[in-house]
């Protein structure tokens, strides 16, 4: 008896054989899978296989309150689900006309940010993993773990947020807090050196990385790469200066890039984001030290009696992954029309990694999956 | 999910007579292995919902489970615990069940999240399963959408405490009551569900065939099995072994 | 900053950098490191974390607003009878038990609570097996999920707050320029204030239980948020055939029930029934009422209706839409009754009685003025003529308080003086006039009073004494308020001793002594006065506004003596019936009250009565 | 600084966008461009010539990424929105096209854009779009769901889901007090 996906191995005597690459696979990010065709250990054709995670959130979207759906739009990714809450926040409100208070944006871009900072150490946490470099792991995901202390004692929630809503955000952050993010930052700077010594200068990892998974710019374009893996190519392309939102138009910062495009690449791409985020989270830091103002959120409707106006809108945020966007459709309802979400990673971890992955070694494969980055909950919604 | 059987009182009569078959030596046995089972446990590495986004920090330095005797295993056939870390999707869920059915006895099943109880954040969606013990016999459930470290840890050591107790027997219901278990799975996944582990065979092996481990649901997987003549059970790898006897002539 | 940016381009890594033999060594250093590991006790949360839910239950009304909001059905509404029930002060033995299987922490049942009961605590660890599953639903109570003291975490402030506390501000005539006329003081909301007003509503639906006649105010308030006004309207004549007049003059229980104003303020729910049925045009209400018949056959019984007010009105609207034939008879020579002649043209203009009444006949209710029954027509035809006959004929006669000098020309009763100044029959406007009663009708009385003397005299002269103290008076405080903005002069705790007379025969004023208290220990009126401080207002006119009685001398002996009576009022039963058969009693003249308690009791009466009449159908 | 260079410089590209969306809309007559604000056209136009459209807005305006493909059900119609970003210009064009309901076919611009081949195959799966010419039209989520097309309007998914699962039965020790008592869950 076998399952209905269950495939059989095919005949040994072609040399290749079809492995079933995840979804309980240790190498791969989240349950996603990847059936991969194998001759040895080199890889002919490699197909992705999502929708384990899949829980029809753009149905469920519609089904629910404009206000409602502030809980629901963070667990589509869940390593980074602020640029979740704030994309959808932002659509809401194009559509609505709200003018949202300065603080508000600023206190966005500080959990924006560290947001980012947590998902980087989160990645190269895991990619270290890949290549068996356990310590990094740990390091990554203790520090990581030290931001969400932060984010819970600003939001109240570790993982899931639900700080930012439409119109503003739900609480205020105070100096003594900003000083705590401040130390955090002294911190992860020093610890930067670290990483580095540990990691992104060992041989090991430079040798393993360097060359793996190649992307050209010109690949990366047609293949819809965005974020730090199309960065990575030597394109400077980011949503947050090119398609600027919120307040990133008044922050100084500089878009990190590298030009080989390999998975090396992809990494020291990140590596230099968290120096750059933590460049930013200071001027926040000081931004808001020096504002006065208590005014966190405009005006909203009362939640149970909230029409928006009919119309559509498309917003884009930079999430640590990529380019994640939000199409949103109001008919003038109470709920929305229609919603859709495109992840950065629904090209990274379908298309782009199965192109990447044919070619390689099995080996390889998680390696790469981890530096594109690939959030398989993004992918399946 | 209108003819699902309803859940009955737990057939205790096996394990009784086990028990009181039992003499002292194996008693002590008994309560020496559990001791050290519940001190060295192998949680099935499989991130099946948002939930496992808290395991890392709770396997990594800074909440250590290891310090516990807990650490991650990548096969299913090694592990121990099968952590259900917050919704399954339907398409998961069959995963889930290929997986757990390959787990050796004694195994125990963790619910993590609000999702594995009542369907949760997601319980209008059509591609999630609501209640998951209808699908596997659970052992512990720890509340939180999604919950901390720190309660991970704690619902792991009552787990523990649990298993040193001699207490942490669903596994058993699953062979007890397969077809409570495979009756749920059919309706979810249509009547032509089938696993490649033959758990009739299995609950005989571990002396738990009991008169609710067969009826109308697992005479409907066998019937099917017979019509497409997989009366084998495990027919594919014994295919397979001839194949590469065969390669090797 | 200049130095933040210097130090992040200085980080480049260097891949160059071969490092030695030695490197590894560097290890040594971490083991003077402070570890990251925690201990294997729990952390304590952070001041604002979404851990489990509390509950303060004094503070909990049973709104069931947490329940509308949560986005994953996972907070229930559960029934205890123990708890208090209070449905006019808007408290409901209802509590909220969540389903931690389907909680997601979100806080916005926090963030909406109307109370503030709600609060997440800090405690966050809930392990349990499969036998005890149960222990996901909870109910929670302030002592938490495992009645262990973990604080408060995320609570609701004045940040978080997702409700809109304030009132949209009603337009009114400023007190200088309402002085001066008879014009409506309440302008009406405009078209963005009632939207706005009308989307602060959480539909919790205690105001349709707090309001006597049941009145479908979440519906109608729902309906003028979503801009459809006519379905407003067919929502208010579901149990309100005087939506104009309740709009502006009602007592609006329904606000004081209202779930917002625990916290803010309530929804002005009376101004926004004013707005609907300002809205639509006239002739399309009655052509939305009439599309709401009921079409029976018409079954060729009859009723009579004695008295045109609102209970009597709004029965004959109940009965004609049942298919009855209904006779209305009225001895003014307008419908209406207290509506008309007791409320002053300020607060409720006439014409727009008359638009409530037109609906009404334009139903088939068919009203006759200027007959007294006993007079004009004699209550033996009215019995003989008609199946069954209902007394509404309310409180026509003034009471008086039969201090010395009260029987004096000058001495009036509230009651009449109204219906005087409505009639605009002529009296002589006093100077100096001294009002005793500190209820509704002692203000309408006394800015009635106040305009006159501004039009003929330019000069407000007007003391109201009352028995009560200023904060226990009976009026509304909208009605002190714009009164003492007015000019009227309120002299609290103060009990009515003598209408002084001069010699000549006229009225020189009000002797007055202190009230200490005005009920006794069992809650009688029973009011004790201190003599020793004695204060004369003088006045030419006095006007006692002391309450109402009712004139029942045209029933005719028979008939009284064949009632059953009950403290000089008729006795009926719950649903207005009086002890024959064919008779029934309703509105102030049952229970002394206000306009919405009459068209309750309409309802209430005219269900009665047409459940006897279906029964005649049936035996005849 | 380098930002307000950027700045100044996008300023010009919006004013030279104009143009070539101009030009554009001379070449094809289907086509209703409405600019919403300096980053957001809007472009209506009709099915026939959205892939002629998307050519020449690659090929000569420089919109290099199809940043996604949405579906909208309304129900008589479907409607397709490409939104269309240039990293030269900055600017996201939207070019939104209906199609007819039954039988919902349109022809794949995955030759124009690869990118298309994931948005394509999703549509397909959630409203049962067929596009004609995708090299990418098995299923890849929904493998194992044998329903109707879960995202459009008419399928009702808390309907199927109360038909499908059974929820959880609570009978905590206090809900019991307080049914003895008369009390129960009323909502």
């Amino acid at each position: 008896m076998r399952a209905e996906n269950y495939q059989a191995v095919t005949h040994p005597e072609s040399h290749e054989f079809e492995l079933n690459f995840g979804p309980n696979h240790p190498g791969i990010e989240g349950n996603y899978a990847l059936k991969v065709r194998v001759n040895g250990d080199k890889i002919v054709a490699a197909k992705a296989d999502g929708g384990y995670l899949h829980r029809g959130f753009e149905k469920l979207m519609e089904g629910r309150l404009w206000i409602q759906n502030i809980a629901l739009v963070p667990r589509i990714c869940v390593p980074d689900p602020v640029p979740m809450e704030m994309c959808y926040a932002l659509g809401v409100e194009d559509l609505c006309q709200f003018e949202v208070p300065e603080r508000a944006n600023w206190l966005r871009v500080l959990q924006l940010e560290l947001s980012r900072i947590a998902a980087h150490l989160f990645t190269f946490g895991g990619h270290a993993a890949t290549v068996g470099m356990y310590s990094n792991m740990f390091w990554g995901i203790a520090d990581r773990d030290l931001i969400l202390d932060m984010f819970e004692q600003m939001t109240g929630g570790r993982v899931y947020h639900m700080y930012t809503i439409p119109g503003g955000v739900r609480r205020d952050v105070g100096v003594e807090q900003l000083d705590k993010i401040s130390d955090l930052l002294d911190y992860l700077e020093k610890r930067l050196s670290d990483y580095d010594n540990l990691f992104f200068n060992n041989k090991i990892f430079i040798q393993r990385a360097r060359d793996t998974g190649i992307l050209t710019p010109k690949q990366a374009l047609s293949w819809g790469v965005t974020g730090p893996n199309l960065r990575a190519c030597g394109l400077a392309f980011d949503v947050r200066r090119d398609d600027a939102y919120l307040c990133y138009d008044q922050i100084d910062f500089d878009i990190a890039t590298e030009t080989a495009g390999d998975a090396l690449a992809r990494n020291l791409v990140r590596r230099k984001e968290l120096a750059q985020s933590i460049y930013i989270v200071r001027q926040v830091i000081d931004y808001l030290k020096k504002d006065k103002s208590t005014h966190i959120r405009c005006q909203i409707p009362n939640p149970l009696a909230w029409k928006v106006p009919a119309g559509e809108t498309y917003t884009r945020v930079e999430s640590s992954k990529g380019e994640l966007s939000f199409y949103i459709v109001s008919n003038g309802g109470e709920k929305p029309y229609r919603v859709h979400v495109r992840g950065p990673s629904s090209m990274h971890a379908v298309q782009v990694l199965e192109k990447l992955v044919t070619g390689g070694r099995l080996e390889d494969v998680a390696q790469i999956m981890f530096s594109l980055d690939a959030c398989p909950p993004e992918v399946d919604r | 999910m209108k003819d699902v059987i309803p859940i009955q009182t737990n057939n205790t009569e096996t394990i009784a007579v086990s028990k009181n078959s039992k003499n002292i030596y194996q008693q002590a046995i008994d309560t020496f292995s559990n001791f050290c089972r519940a001190r060295s446990l192998f949680v099935l590495h499989y991130c099946t919902g948002c939930g496992a986004i808290e395991l890392p920090p709770a396997m990594t330095s800074r909440f250590d489970m290891e310090r516990l005797g807990i650490q991650p295993m990548v096969t299913p056939r090694q592990a121990d615990i099968l952590l259900i870390t917050g919704y399954v999707s339907i398409k998961t869920l069959k995963r889930v069940i290929l997986t757990y059915e390959q787990m050796q006895g004694p195994k125990y099943v963790i619910g993590i999240c609000s999702c594995t109880v009542n369907g949760g954040m997601y319980w209008q969606s059509y591609a999630t399963a609501k209640v998951l013990s209808e699908y596997l016999p659970v052992d512990m459930y720890i509340a939180g959408c999604m919950p901390r470290p720190e309660a991970v840890l704690t619902g792991l050591q009552q787990l523990m405490k649990k298993i040193e107790k001699g207490e942490a027997n669903s596994w058993e219901n699953y062979f007890k009551r397969y077809d409570y278990y495979l009756g749920n799975q059919q309706h979810l996944f249509g009547d032509t569900w089938h696993t490649p582990t033959d758990i009739l065979e299995e609950a005989r092996h571990y002396h738990l065939y009991g008169a609710e481990s067969t009826g109308n649901n697992t005479a409907r997987l066998i019937k099917y099995t017979v019509e497409h003549d997989l009366t084998k059970l495990d027919a594919p790898l014994r295919e397979k072994d001839s194949m590469t006897k065969r390669g090797k002539k | 900053m200049s130095k933040i940016k210097l130090k992040v381009q200085q980080e480049a890594i260097s891949h160059a950098s071969k490092g030695s033999m030695l490197r590894p060594f560097k290890a040594l250093a971490f083991l003077g490191r402070k570890p990251v590991t925690e201990a294997l006790q729990a952390r304590i949360a952070a001041d604002i974390y979404r851990g489990f839910h509390l509950n303060d239950w004094d503070k909990c009304i049973g709104c069931s607003t947490c329940h509308t909001i949560c986005d994953n059905a996972a907070i229930q509404m559960v029934y205890i009878p123990d708890l208090p029930s209070d449905l006019l002060a808007g408290k409901k033995p209802f509590r909220p038990a969540i389903d931690y299987g389907r909680c997601c922490w979100c806080g916005l049942c926090v963030d909406i609570c109307p109370t503030g009961s709600l609060a997440l605590s800090k405690e966050y660890i809930h392990t349990c097996t499969e036998d005890h599953i149960d222990s996901y639903f909870i109910l929670p109570d302030p002592k938490g999920m495992h009645k262990q003291p973990f604080e408060k975490g995320w609570e609701k402030s004045d940040q978080t707050d997702l409700l809109l506390h304030h009132r949209q501000t009603m337009q009114q005539l400023p007190a200088l320029e309402r002085i001066q006329n008879f014009d409506e003081i309440v302008q009406g909301f405009t078209d963005q204030a009632a939207f706005e007003e009308a989307s602060r509503c959480i539909q919790c639906g205690f105001c349709h239980d707090a309001c006597p006649a049941q009145m479908h105010a979440p519906e109608y308030i729902r309906a003028i948020w979503e801009h459809n006004f006519e379905q407003a309207v067919t929502q208010i004549y579901r149990t309100n055939p005087f939506p104009n007049v309740c709009g502006r003059v009602c007592t609006h229980r329904c606000e004081s029930a209202c779930a917002m104003q625990v916290r803010g303020e309530a929804i002005a729910i009376r101004w926004l029934k004013r707005y609907a049925i300002d809205k639509v045009p006239h002739a399309r209400v009655k052509a939305l009422v009439s599309q709401s018949e009921i079409s029976k056959p018409d079954n060729n019984l009859s009723v009579a209706i004695i008295g045109a007010g609102p209970a009597g009105l709004t029965a004959a609207f109940d009965l004609v839409q049942q298919g009855h034939k209904v006779k209305v008879f009225e001895a003014a020579d307008k419908a209406g009754g207290m509506m008309r002649y007791g409320i002053p043209e300020y607060r409720l203009p006439a014409d727009k009685l008359d638009e409530d009444i037109a609906i009404i006949t334009s139903m088939g209710v068919e009203i006759v003025c200027n007959t007294i029954v006993g007079k004009d027509v004699s209550m033996e035809d009215i019995v003989t003529e008609y199946d069954a006959v209902l007394l509404a004929t309310g409180l026509q006669q003034g009471r008086s308080s039969r201090i010395p000098g009260s029987n004096h020309k000058n001495v009036y009763s509230a009651i009449e003086l109204l219906a005087k100044i409505k009639r605009q029959e002529d009296f002589i406007i006093p100077h100096k006039a001294v009002i005793i009663g500190g209820g509704n009708v002692a203000m309408d009385i006394a800015r009635s009073l106040a305009r006159l003397q501004q039009q003929y005299y330019a000069n407000i002269n007007i003391i109201v004494t009352t028995l009560e103290t200023k904060d226990a008076m009976l009026a509304d405080d909208s009605e002190k308020r714009e009164a003492l903005e007015e000019g009227i002069v309120l002299e609290n705790s103060r009990g009515p001793l003598e209408c002084m007379v001069c010699d000549d025969e006229t009225l020189e004023g009000l002797k007055t002594v202190a009230c200490l208290t005005v009920f006794d220990k069992e809650g009688r009126f029973h009011p004790q006065y201190d003599y020793t401080d004695e204060v004369i207002y003088s006045a030419d006119m006095v006007v006692e506004a002391i309450g109402q009685n009712t004139v029942l001398a045209f029933l005719g002996d028979t008939i009284t003596e064949q009632l059953e009576w009950q403290q000089g009022k008729i006795k009926v039963d719950n649903e207005g019936h009086t002890a024959l058969e064919w008779l029934w009693s309703v509105g102030d003249m049952v229970k002394g009250s206000d306009v919405i308690h009459a068209i309750a009791k309409g309802h209430q009466v005219a269900k009665s009565i047409d459940t006897y009449l279906q029964n005649i159908k049936v035996f005849s | 600084m380098v930002w307000d260079q950027d700045k100044e410089a996008t300023k010009d590209n919006y004013a030279s966008q104009t143009i070539v969306l101009d030009q554009i809309l001379h070449e094809l007559d289907t086509l209703n461009i409405e600019q919403k604000n300096n980053q957001r056209f809007r472009v209506d136009v009709s099915a026939e010539a959205l892939p002629a459209l998307l050519s020449l807005l690659k090929g000569r305006a420089g919109y290099t990424q199809l940043s996604a493909i949405s579906c909208v059900d309304w129900e008589d119609e479907f409607e397709l929105v490409y939104h269309l970003w240039s990293y030269e210009t900055k600017v996201l064009v939207s070019a939104h096209i209906r199609i007819q309901y039954t039988p919902a076919v349109y022809v794949s611009v995955y030759d124009i854009y690869t990118p298309a081949g994931f948005f394509e195959r999703d549509i397909y799966e959630m409203y049962g779009v067929y596009f004609e010419g995708s090299p990418m039209m098995e299923k890849f989520i929904l493998t194992e769901w044998h329903g109707p097309a879960p995202m459009l309007k008419s399928f009702d998914t808390l309907k199927y889901v109360n038909d499908m699962f059974n929820w959880q039965e609570y009978q905590p020790d206090w809900l019991k007090e307080i049914q003895a008592k008369g009390g129960k869950v009323v909502s």
